[in-house]
């Protein structure tokens, strides 16, 4: 019996490697940013950040007012990295110039939908950027746990939650497995020890094929 | 060149009358003009409608107000335009007290509404939005075979905004991340009054480094001496 | 009797008289150049060039390569001038940032659309800017001698020439006038010494009003 | 930030195929890039369609050549999506024998196409071109009781650009008016290749100062020195 355990960097670690050299990436607030931190050596990605760089880096140690990132912490730009104002940064979002967007998740679903903006009556803070990167990005992964405190299901057959955007997710890494969206599936690409493809099929709420090829990722 | 006046930000201030439709450049505060925000906050104008990024911050815990938050708190907007207001939860309640509308708009879309407005296009088409409850009331149109959203111009009475240096013609130029919507809204105003940290002699700037031509300035307001870190 | 002889530029030192301090002027190719040469003491204005400058000055001893009108003529930037790209200079035109255009013209009518681009099976030079600078500034100054060399008026009842712009034009300068397009005539506020009214109306073939404010200039 | 690759000329040309739609900045030849433009030429690519601000100069007087001109004198366009060909007759001459095609596209309506498939719209509408030619086979759209055409946007398969300054990751600097169509070539085309007239080390561009960012930009190639005027 496997018990269910919460484990954000996992989800952050095998994102991580899924980028190659030279690639943009926009990192969403929160669990995404973590991903940063896993980078294998040797890849060099550049990071956008919507409020206009590319190029995001450490913040200094002292923290410069005029340069923050899309949630208004100290930040850095890396040599070579460059500004631009909110129109050029959403075009370089919406024309296709970002390969990888991450986003967190309140519901993501077998057809691709995601919801990660707006709980109506309770929570209602703004789509923000994320709307521009969700339709715009060549990829968008969904960054999520794969259960809610509540135990139920961050995967599911069809969102409730209002959208963020329609049918524009390519890949969900949760903390048990990784799986890609295609034909109104989520079709298992890999799992992480200790979880099993049986596991996640009764732990999902929605269609879980397990691919050919499907294995273990055992050291993240 | 001719030169632009020079004006204290509350003189900035009183060009702001009741009802007016108000661009602030800023990202969460960063690249604010917080002197013209503080004036026009003691000047108590009413009914405005706000076109920012986003409602700024206030945390009631930490204490912290950037941006435009002093004037949501004075309750100085009746209609806000922003993409997101989740860093001042003031703003959800006037929202939800029914005290302010709020229309969420995705932040790209708002960049390109009001770079339209100043740049003179009708609209643009847009596929963020399509199959969420953004595309609600929009006209639909299919291109290529993929379909867009018609987004309509943001054009404003009044923009403020924030700049690092200004020459004395009115070029302006900004410092990172503090750049975001203001150049947008120097464009769709009909008064621009910009708040700038130096203000340098017509020349200083290389004509290949502008980032806004001073043509769309009306006034300059020299920003107060920012505190230390 | 008033014998008509052409003169241009009687034509730029008239409408070089029309603009105010801090004003923003794009002059197109030909005629319209030569307003610059005629700006009374005192008063400045700001040229846009559409091929991306504000400021746009005399050119140098040694041309600059990378600087030129938009004739590829060498050009100068005066102190206080930028540079930007086409979409951004067409932005400054179609968004109404450029307060009057002076183009020539093939053809004007009372209605005040423009020919100005186009003989069919003649000459197809192309639009170039000039359809954006008349639909998008505030004023659409047509510049032009009154009669052609055949004797034949410039100003129509209506264009047969494809046109450049519908209804946009609302000053036209002659080197007989000075006439605004309003309510479908050619309403006269200027007439240029020798000419009168009366020749101007009997050589004209298009409606003209003859304001009650109308004046003689003699002084150009 | 990882660095692109400095090609010749000639290697440059080398990627450009048959049938391409090619990009190609400059205005009547300022801002060209002259150096790719020469080796295409020899090469001797065809059926290519061209955008471009203008057919460039080819004056049969004084026979000064400039931009694209030696592409068309070559036959190499079998059609050609620009706003002006007042400057080179044999542009006219093509297109009045059947050679090749030109749509003639104001320019302000080529750069706003130009930008939107750079950016991700899926057109825009402008006012410009109402009541003329310009509108036959549009649709038209009416916003606030002004009419306006919906153009759409123009994406190529390769843009050739020129530039003042490239860093080595790409970032460029364009100088004066030879900006002009550069920087919205640059995010509008698959394939993206420049010549700068000087390549420098990662970090000596301002990163306020960049024109385009180096995320757009493919190879890079160094241009010849200029003669002397």
């Amino acid at each position: 019996m496997i018990e269910y355990t919460e484990n954000k960097e996992i989800i952050a670690k095998r994102i991580a490697r899924i980028f190659k050299n030279g690639e943009v990436v926009n990192l969403g607030i929160g669990l995404p940013t973590l991903v940063a931190n896993y980078l294998p050596e040797g890849v060099t990605i550049v990071l956008q950040s919507e409020n206009g760089m590319l190029g995001l880096g450490p913040a200094p140690a002292i923290p410069d007012p005029d340069l923050t990132n899309a949630g208004n912490q100290p930040a850095g730009v890396l040599p070579g990295g460059c500004f631009f104002d909110s129109a050029m940064s959403f075009g370089i979002i919406r024309g296709g110039h970002v390969d990888y967007t991450v986003l967190g998740v309140l519901e993501v679903d077998q057809e691709g939908n995601l919801a990660n903006y707006k709980i109506p009556g309770k929570l209602v803070p703004g789509m923000g950027g994320a709307m521009d990167l969700v339709a715009g990005s060549r990829v968008v992964i969904a960054a999520t746990t794969h259960l809610e405190k509540s135990g139920a299901s961050k995967l599911r057959r069809r969102c409730k939650l209002p959208l963020t955007a329609a049918r524009e997710v390519n890949l969900v890494v949760t903390d048990v497995g990784y799986f890609e969206i295609l034909g109104d599936k989520f079709r298992l690409l890999e799992y992480f020890a200790p979880y099993t493809p049986e596991w996640i099929q009764e732990h999902t709420d929605a269609d879980v094929l397990v691919t050919s090829t499907c294995s273990c990722c055992s050291d993240l | 060149m001719i030169t632009k006046p020079v004006i204290s930000a509350v003189e900035a201030a009183r060009k702001i009358k009741d009802g007016a439709v108000l661009h602030v450049g800023g990202f969460l505060g960063c690249g604010s003009p917080d002197g013209i925000i503080a004036a026009l906050a003691a000047q108590g104008t009413k009914d405005m409608t706000l076109v920012c990024n986003d409602s700024a911050i206030a945390d009631p815990k930490s204490g912290r107000v950037t941006g435009v938050a002093p004037l949501i708190a004075g309750k100085q907007f009746s209609r806000m335009i922003v993409s997101h207001i989740g860093t001042n939860p003031e703003t959800q309640r006037q929202m939800n007290a029914g005290e302010t509308i709020v229309d969420l708009v995705p932040q790209g879309t708002l960049a390109e509404r009001v770079r339209a407005a100043g740049m003179g296009l009708g609209g643009v088409l847009t596929p963020t939005g399509v199959g969420t409850e953004v595309e609600i009331g929009k006209q639909k149109l299919t291109v290529n075979d993929r379909i867009y959203l018609l987004e309509l111009p943001l054009p404003g009475d009044v923009a403020i905004l924030k700049a690092k240096r200004a020459d004395r013609a009115g070029n302006l130029q900004y410092a990172k991340t503090a750049r975001n919507f203001n150049p947008l809204m120097a464009m769709a105003c009909a008064l621009v009054m910009v708040e700038a940290e130096e203000i340098v002699e017509i020349g200083e700037i290389d004509p290949d480094e502008v980032h806004t031509p001073s043509i769309f300035i009306d006034f300059i307001v020299l920003a107060a001496k920012r505190e230390q870190p």
